[in-house]
């Protein structure tokens, strides 16, 4: 029986004493957190397993306040939660307008000449430091496949053609391909601006058509083919004009003689089906 | 003093807390990638590894003789307690300090080498001093194993690490490497050479 | 609280492979590595965890309206210490043996962070029935892992599994798998063998 | 004039070429192969031989699917398993040294991404991952051979995979054993010309240092990292013999017995597992040095080179980092 | 006999860098000839650092030898000059020996033209500094030792600082190359004479002229001709010990500070070239129309030195001096820092030293890092080019930027010492294009933020 | 921020009700199993302590020492003390090694040894206790001047035991142990 009362004893003993301990502290110590931080940390699972790379719960909460990681992050908490996070911090999660990676080079192999058979690392950009690699047009996609390697999505396969190719399902418009790009050919545009120009070169007429089938030889038929004003031609290339009060339309794509003027409507190159599968090119 | 010593090394590398009594793998783990965080993360340990000895020792000494049957519950709300309790008392007295350190203390709190600790202490029957040489011993040894673990990992993300390596596996295998590695201190001073 | 809306049957199946406690949310393994050695011990901890699970989700989960949040993590440890003790004793006075090789890895259950995870996540937000099929689950599939990591390191380190010699008196057991760098390479290697199989299947689909 | 070629400069090019380098090393681990056999007989080259083709044999498999095709060719996987075997006792079963090989280069070296990536020394984590898995195997030390045993090979090597070696082979100390379980020295002309027992590459001294002269003058190494790992543990078992004299061997003794020498040259200075900057390379071979002694002198085992070297492999991302040189300029 | 002075110099140069092997021969003993004229010139509006030239004249203009075609485009740019008589027939995109298209100004020869290139000599004595700093913008001077950095620019010591030592360098170290070699042989009196210039219009106390030891006749030549004024040192015979921070540090052991000038040590490095083109346009009253190139290599029948008009397509001299068909690689400067070319329709420019032509180029192979430390210990700016050119691969510039990247000059010790082939000095480019690409974005993206700030 | 301000008075009822409920139950467990519990433990030590000091039938246990440590002293059928067995622990390869073993006083002799608990390497250092050659020559060996380990097959005389090939260590531990704790013991006990 004495047993049970120093148990007992001990125990709401213990018990009482480190509530109000803590208690005390929590009147005394409190340190002013964002109101949000207590939903959060209900929402999250609170093992403090550090699987977030954070050093627990509180920590990640923390960042997710500051905006600097995503309710995604955190790799224990179940999907609902998840969703229930981002809702709450009323954070994006990738909704919005969809946008995607385009090519300004339409420069398939065989389709650009070539000067000089470029035999160093297979890397754009180390290619682009040696004379700009071997291709005649200085402004067109080297081929070689940096932006497929930066694409953390995988959403670029390096065809055939020697062209990245951008498969849209893919694509979350995170820029990483315009950014290691060393021609920073990419752009990164809503998929509802249909009209592009998948060219770089400013050059004219037959200059440009030398190096290149399919540059853009700067006729200015898009430009006079397209409603108004919204397609202009400056400095050799066309520029399309999307907040202008004219909308742009597929007409302007009508006579351009080299198609380096294109309607998208779905991927920009289409993807041949054994590429879907490539493994990827690793770096050797 | 030899035998301090001896418990000291024991502790830290001969049978290291980490790798070759699993304690307190999940932020061996979580924060190994980094190594500042790690490094700091070693530290946070080592405090409340040390608040820890001194709680089990008190505990020891003076409560659980009378309830022996209460001595993992008392370990673990007294540890739990005690160290929500620095971990205000730090954040409201030294921003920078909690800054550095304390931001780590709620995810020791309830890891198995923290209560690790209390229990081999018990079952090995160590007294006050022992028991602060014991857990220093394995606050450095968790702080090696976490900082060269952060070393090599920090190194694999310039590395072609395979894809089916990346992530938790890597981390296992080279906690196997480190592991064997640390089988050299083996019968270090344990004076029987 | 919106909580996904999944059967109990889907908490139960959940738990067993696609959310495995250890190998894929990689949670409590101290205890997955640390008693591994023989598939016997990984059954025996797997038990012990087992109804330390159980046992907290159900209570915590009939008591989830009363306790008040701020000392609720204290609350849970309350409750998961007490089965714990439960379970430690009970060993103790019917198995000793067991519990020598454990030794006290039965107590360290209490830092298990797989459980006190599942009360934060889970066994306080839903019904005691969800909460035990959850439970159920987690620990069916903490079982699974330990005894596929204690099986495979009793089989190459002692020639045996559940004791039982399955190579003769000549195997030259492995020694380093019931060493604990044993323990890391072979959750390592099983994590491989995982992720190669994961890429297989999504590379057919 | 045919087709321009655009490449990367410079135009004019160092000839030392990474194959070239590992083929020279090789070489000299070759040579060492042959004292072996001339000192324990052919089962040097069976032991040896199974450590090689686990290792190569591992490489080619992970590696055959690469662009490039396997990347065996590079020599370094051949040279792991050398090495390897050649830190191996002569009567090791041929299992276990094939098993070492596969562990050395598969958990040593293709999980990190092949050659370079490594943090390990390959050759060590696979001698390692078998002094954990069969230590009693690993640390049975058969005498070296006279001319009527030569040919033999003792009769464990040819154990049955995953099976036991014959017990009754005819076992001897090696010098460090002999030293730290028995109290017995033994004479160091016998440690210089390899008379001794031991790892089947590590008891010729003269033939090592001879090497590690003909490598260091080849530059196939940085010469800091094995001359501070011998410098230390001169220095420290120096200093410290004369106050511990029971505990701590004389230098001479540390210097040429067990895998010291054959480390130093090899192993200490495998260029992918150790510091690139100068002073890392110093702090490297103390680190070594020290450990060594301290695990020679107070640790369980007899032998600790192995173990030092791995430690402070994992130490080297550290002392890279704190020890990038001033940059020109800079201050 | 050596002397004790020589025993001295043997001394004198810097830590690390390598010895590849020189290849020097086939040209250091061959005078310079002149090129022969050619057809049509192009002239990139964008020869040097700094902001492109702006022409002055139309197609279908008529030019005289030496007639300016193109103004400074800004302080930091110099004018450009015709180099032969004749017509402007177009200012077009034309292929840049950077391998990019760049507005050029096309001139054809008139073949009945006087090709006479005369002017007015000027006393640099009765000019005051800024009088002498836009003779020598509008003289299109730049520096002719690789860099074509607009010469006045370097001469425009800003306020608070002095030059107290003028520095020629005379190293070349680059293999293969032997253009100053040559210009210290043949024109001994032009250098000294240009060095004098210059030391007088900035006040400096002393020249010296580093020239290393595998040229002990351009040494005697210049000693013999030196007033005491000028000191001729001998320095040790290693790469890159023409890069004017290991040439200042054989000469004086010190280094100039991080991401800072010789300035800061009150120190002004010119070329040989340059200083004899100085010498040039003050006492014959010449602008830069042409420079001396070293055309060699086993890609061509006859090495020559050449006195080459600004602007001459490298076909025409590479034809001139025997291309051989086996010929594949065409590199404009050294074999160290030279640009390969994709084409030979590129014109010389100013800053071209040598053509050197290679048959056969090797396939290449390149295996992983083997963390030799080769590089390590060749970097001349202690530089750990392993590291940075994983880190430059892996995108993070960032953290190469951390390491000094910045201060890697592209000589290019690295990449020739490394067993494993690995590009490293191209990986060196790419992160410092990554680094410059990211500051212009930012600033780009402060200058509209401060504009829509108001 | 009033409304998440915890009711401290809800906060100690529940942590007081918590701790008082569990107190309750770890008291019932521990009363239905401490009895069994115990009972486990005496066996055991019992067998060992017999198993140790071959022949006893009963035992005592020591008065403490100033260090709380104590030894057994073991009686046979007739009830004559037959030795003492004495708990010693010490430092073995990789871990503590705690044994138990029996000393004769008469004879000055080891009776018996037995390891308690070790974490030597299974298949080397568990040999200690797994080898029956090993642990049968501390059946009867003499204690004076002090034990010795030896390489194997080399033992002669009375207090040399032949230590065990590839865990030379551990057997030489195992002597170290037993000779400190007669160091310990043996004055206090004559
Ligand atoms: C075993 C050995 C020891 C050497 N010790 C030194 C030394 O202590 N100091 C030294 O300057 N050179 C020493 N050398 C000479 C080196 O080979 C030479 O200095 C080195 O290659 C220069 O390389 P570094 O440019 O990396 O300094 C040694 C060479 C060998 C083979
Ligand atoms: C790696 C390297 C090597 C160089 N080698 C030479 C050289 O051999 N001769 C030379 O005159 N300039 C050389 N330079 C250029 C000099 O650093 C310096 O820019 C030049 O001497 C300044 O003179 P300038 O402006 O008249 O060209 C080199 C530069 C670098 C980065
Ligand atoms: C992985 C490993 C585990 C070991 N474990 C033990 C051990 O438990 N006990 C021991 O005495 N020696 C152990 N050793 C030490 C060696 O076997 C040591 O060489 C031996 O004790 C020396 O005895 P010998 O002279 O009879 O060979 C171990 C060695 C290794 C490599
Ligand atoms: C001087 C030198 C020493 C080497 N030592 C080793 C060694 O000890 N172990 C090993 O596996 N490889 C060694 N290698 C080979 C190579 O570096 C090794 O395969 C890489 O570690 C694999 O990435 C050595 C190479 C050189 C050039
Ligand atoms: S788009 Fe740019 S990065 Fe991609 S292959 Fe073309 S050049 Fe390379
Ligand atoms: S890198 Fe980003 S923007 Fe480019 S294709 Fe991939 S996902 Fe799209
Ligand atoms: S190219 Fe740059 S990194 Fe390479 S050696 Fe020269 S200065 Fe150093
Ligand atoms: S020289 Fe080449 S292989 Fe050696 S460390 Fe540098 S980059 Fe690596
Ligand atoms: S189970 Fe998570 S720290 Fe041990």
């Amino acid at each position: 029986m004495s047993a049970v009362v120093t148990a007992v004893g001990i125990m709401t003993g213990l018990g009482l004493f480190f509530a109000s301990v803590l208690a005390v502290a929590y009147r005394f110590l409190r340190v002013e957190e964002d109101p949000r931080y207590e939903t959060v940390m209900e929402l999250l699972p609170g093992t403090n397993c550090g699987a977030c790379g954070e050093p627990g719960c509180g920590a990640f909460a923390n960042q997710l306040l500051a905006d600097s990681v995503e309710p995604g992050d955190c790799t224990v908490s179940s999907a609902g939660d998840r969703a229930e996070i981002a809702e709450f911090l009323g954070v994006d999660v990738g909704g919005g307008d969809a946008r995607v990676a385009r090519l300004r080079c339409g420069g398939a192999e065989g389709l650009v000449g070539r000067l000089a058979a470029y035999k160093g690392r297979g890397s754009c950009r180390a290619a682009a430091v040696v004379d700009g690699g071997g291709r005649a047009c200085p402004w067109g996609c080297l081929g070689l496949g940096d932006c497929e390697d930066a694409c953390d999505f995988d959403a670029i396969v390096m065809g055939a053609d020697g062209l990245p190719h951008v498969i849209p399902e893919a694509c979350v418009a995170c820029s990483d391909c315009s950014d290691v790009c060393p021609l920073d050919l990419f752009v990164v545009e809503p998929v509802e601006q249909r009209l592009f120009v998948q060219c770089a070169s400013p050059l004219e007429g037959s200059d440009a058509r030398a190096l290149c089938a399919v540059a853009c030889d700067a006729c200015g038929r898009c430009a006079l083919d397209g409603p108004g004003e919204s397609v202009r031609m400056v400095g050799g290339l066309p520029v399309i004009d999307w907040q202008g009060p004219d909308e742009p339309t597929v007409e302007a794509t009508f006579r351009c003689p080299t198609g380096a003027i294109v309607w998208l409507e779905g991927a920009q190159f289409v993807v041949p089906e054994e590429d879907w599968e490539f493994e990827g090119r690793r770096r050797a | 003093m030899g035998d301090l010593l001896w418990i000291f090394v024991a502790a830290a590398v001969v049978n290291n807390f980490t790798l070759s009594w699993f304690l307190g793998l999940c932020p061996f783990l979580g924060v190994s990638g980094r190594l500042d965080t790690a490094f700091r993360m070693g530290l946070a340990n080592i405090f409340v590894l040390l608040v820890t000895a001194v709680c089990a020792w008190f505990l020891n000494a003076f409560i659980l003789p009378h309830a022996p049957y209460l001595r993992l519950i008392a370990f673990i709300v007294v540890i739990a307690s005690v160290v929500q309790f620095v971990e205000m008392a730090i954040r409201k007295l030294s921003p920078a300090l909690f800054e550095a350190l304390g931001i780590f203390l709620p995810l020791i709190t309830t890891n198995c080498a923290i209560l690790g600790l209390a229990l081999f202490q018990t079952n090995r029957e160590y007294g006050f001093v022992e028991s602060i040489s014991f857990a220093l011993g394995a606050g450095v040894g968790l702080t090696l194993a976490l900082v060269l673990m952060a070393g090599v990992r920090v190194e694999n993300e310039l590395r072609d690490v395979p894809d089916v390596l990346e992530g938790a596996a890597m981390s296992f295998l080279v906690a196997g490497i480190l592991s064997m590695a640390f089988m050299g201190f083996a019968g270090l001073f344990s004076g029987v050479a | 609280m919106a909580a996904p809306p999944t059967t109990v049957n889907e908490d139960f199946i959940r738990g067993l492979w696609k959310e495995n406690p250890v190998f894929v949310q990689l949670l409590g393994l101290c205890p997955a590595l640390a008693v591994t050695n023989s598939a016997i011990n990984a059954v025996a901890m797997s038990a012990a965890t087992a109804f330390v699970l159980c046992g907290s989700s159900v209570l915590v989960s009939s008591m989830r309206s009363i306790i008040p949040k701020q000392v609720r993590i204290t609350t849970f440890i309350i409750v998961i210490a007490t089965f714990v003790t439960v379970a430690d004793f009970t060993l103790m006075a019917l198995l000793p043996d067991v519990h020598k090789e454990l030794g006290a890895f039965i107590a360290l259950i209490v830092a298990n962070c797989l459980i006190l995870g599942r009360q934060e996540a889970f066994a306080s937000r839903n019904t005691v029935g969800r909460a035990l099929a959850d439970a159920a689950g987690m620990s069916t599939g903490f079982g699974i892992a330990l005894l596929m990591l204690g099986g495979i390191r009793e089989i190459l380190g002692s020639g045996s599994l559940f004791g039982v010699s399955l190579f003769g008196d000549s195997f030259e057991p492995w020694i380093i798998m019931i060493l604990p760098p044993g323990g890391f390479l072979t959750i390592g290697l099983l994590l491989v063998v995982f992720a190669r199989m994961e890429r297989r299947k999504g590379g057919a689909s | 004039m045919s087709d321009l070629v655009l490449s990367h400069g410079p135009f004019v090019k160092d000839a030392a070429t990474t194959p070239n380098i590992m083929r020279d090393v090789l070489i000299a681990a070759l040579l060492v192969l042959g004292a072996a056999t001339f000192h324990f007989g052919l089962t040097a080259l069976a032991v040896t031989g199974a450590a090689t083709v686990g290792a190569v044999g591992t490489e080619w498999w992970f590696t055959r699917k690469r662009p490039g095709g396997a990347t065996t060719s590079d020599w370094s996987a051949a040279l792991t398993g050398v090495l390897l075997g050649l830190t191996l006792p002569p009567a090791l079963p041929l299992w276990m040294a094939f098993l070492g090989g596969v562990a050395a280069i598969g958990l040593g070296k293709l999980i990190f991404g092949g050659l370079g990536q490594n943090p390990f020394n390959p050759a060590l984590v696979g001698r390692a991952f078998l002094q954990a898995a069969f230590p009693t195997a690993i640390t049975t030390w058969t005498p070296p051979v006279d001319g009527s045993t030569w040919s033999t090979i003792p009769s464990s090597v040819f154990a049955a995979p995953l099976m036991h070696g014959e017990v009754d082979i005819m076992t001897s100390a090696t010098p460090l054993g002999l030293a730290k379980f028995q109290g017995e020295g033994t004479e160091l002309s016998n440690l210089f010309f390899g008379t001794t027992g031991g790892s089947l590459g590590e008891t010729n001294a003269l033939l090592l240092i001879l090497l590690g002269l003909w490598l260091a003058s080849r530059r196939a190494f940085d010469w800091r990292l094995p001359i501070s790992t011998l410098v230390t543990v001169a220095v420290l078992s120096g200093a410290l013999h004369l106050v511990l004299p029971d505990a701590v061997q004389p230098p001479s003794f540390m210097l040429l017995s067990g895998g010291l020498l054959l480390a130093a040259v090899f192993m200490v200075t495998d260029p992918v597992s150790t510091p690139t900057t100068a002073k890392g390379a110093w702090i490297f071979g103390i680190g070594v040095g020290a450990l060594v002694v301290l695990i020679r002198a107070w640790g369980g085992l007899p032998e600790g080179v192995m173990y030092a070297i791995l430690l402070m492999n994992a130490a080297t991302p550290h002392i890279e980092r704190y020890t990038q040189p001033r940059p020109f300029g800079g201050d | 006999m050596i002397s004790l002075a020589g025993l001295r110099a043997r001394a004198r140069t810097f830590r690390q860098g390598i010895h590849p092997p020189e290849h020097k021969a086939p040209t250091a003993g061959l005078p310079i000839e002149r090129a022969p004229f050619v057809d049509e010139y192009v002239l990139p509006l964008g020869q040097h650092i700094g902001a492109p030239s702006v022409a002055v004249v139309q197609p279908g203009d008529d030019v005289r030898r030496g007639d300016k075609l193109a103004d400074p485009g800004g302080f930091v740019s110099v004018a450009l000059h015709a180099p032969v008589a004749g017509r402007v027939t177009a200012i077009e995109l034309r292929l840049h020996p950077s391998g990019r298209m760049v507005p050029s100004i096309v001139l054809r020869r008139d073949p009945w033209s006087s090709q006479q290139l005369a002017g007015e000599p000027t006393d640099p004595g009765t000019l005051d500094r800024d009088e002498a700093l836009r003779l020598i913008q509008h003289g299109g001077l730049v520096g002719l030792g690789g860099a074509a950095f607009p010469s006045h620019v370097k001469l425009a010591v800003p306020e608070g600082k002095v030059v107290d030592e003028v520095v020629i360098n005379g190293c070349e170290c680059e293999p293969y190359l032997t253009c100053d070699h040559r210009v210290m042989v043949e024109e001994p009196a032009a250098v000294v004479r240009g060095t004098e210039i210059l030391r007088l219009l900035l006040g400096g106390k002393r020249s010296w002229i580093g020239v290393e030891l595998n040229k002990p006749d351009a040494i005697e030549t210049l000693k013999t001709v030196a007033p005491s004024t000028v000191e001729v040192v001998g320095v040790e015979v290693k790469y890159p010990q023409g890069a004017e921070k290991m040439l200042l540090v054989a000469l004086f052991g010190k280094e100039v500070p991080a991401g800072g000038l010789p300035l800061d040590l009150g120190i002004l490095t010119n070329n040989v070239g340059t200083t004899a083109a100085i010498a040039d346009l003050f006492d014959r009253g010449l602008p830069l129309v042409e420079r001396v190139v070293t055309v060699t290599g086993a890609g061509v029948e006859y090495p020559r030195n050449l006195r080459v008009p600004i602007g001459t397509p490298v076909r025409t001299i590479l034809e001139h001096c025997g291309l051989r068909p086996e010929a594949d690689r065409v590199i404009l400067g050294g074999p160290m820092m030279g640009a390969p070319q994709k084409s030979l329709d590129v014109p010389v420019l100013k800053g071209t030293s040598g053509l050197l032509c290679l048959p056969g180029a090797p396939e290449p192979t390149e295996f992983p890092c083997i963390r030799c430390a080769r590089c390590v210990r060749a970097c001349p700016m202690f530089l750990n080019p392993a590291r940075l050119a994983r880190l430059v691969r892996a995108e993070r510039p960032d953290e190469a930027a951390e390491h000094h990247l910045m201060s890697c000059f592209e000589c290019g010790s690295c990449s020739y010492v490394c067993p494993s082939g690995i590009p490293l000095v191209q990986w060196m480019r790419v992160g410092k294009q990554t680094l410059r690409a990211e500051a212009a974005r930012a600033k780009a993206k402060a200058a509209a933020e401060a504009a829509d700030a108001p | 921020m009033a409304s998440s301000e915890p009711s401290s008075f809800k906060m100690l009822l529940t942590l007081g009700l918590a701790g008082m409920v569990s107190g309750l139950v770890l008291v019932g467990i521990y009363t239905v199993t401490a009895p069994r519990i115990e009972r486990n433990r005496a066996e055991a030590l019992d067998r060992a302590v017999y198993q140790v000091l071959p022949g006893a039938v009963r035992k005592e246990t020591s008065e403490p020492n100033p260090e709380g440590d104590v030894v057994y002293a073991g009686y046979d059928a007739e009830d004559a003390l037959l030795g003492y067995a004495i708990p010693a622990e010490g430092a073995g390869f990789q871990d503590t090694i705690r044994l138990l073993y029996g000393v004769n006083l008469e004879r000055r002799r080891v009776v018996g040894m037995r390891v308690l608990e070790s974490r030597e390497t299974p298949g080397l250092g568990d040999k200690i206790f797994k080898d029956l050659d090993f642990v049968a020559e501390f059946d009867d060996l003499a204690i004076d001047p002090a034990i010795e380990a030896v390489p194997k097959g080399s033992a002669a005389e009375a207090w040399q035991v032949d230590a065990i090939t590839g865990a030379t260590i551990s057997s030489k531990a195992i002597v170290r142990i037993i000779n400190d704790g007669n160091e310990r013991w043996l004055e206090e006990l004559h």
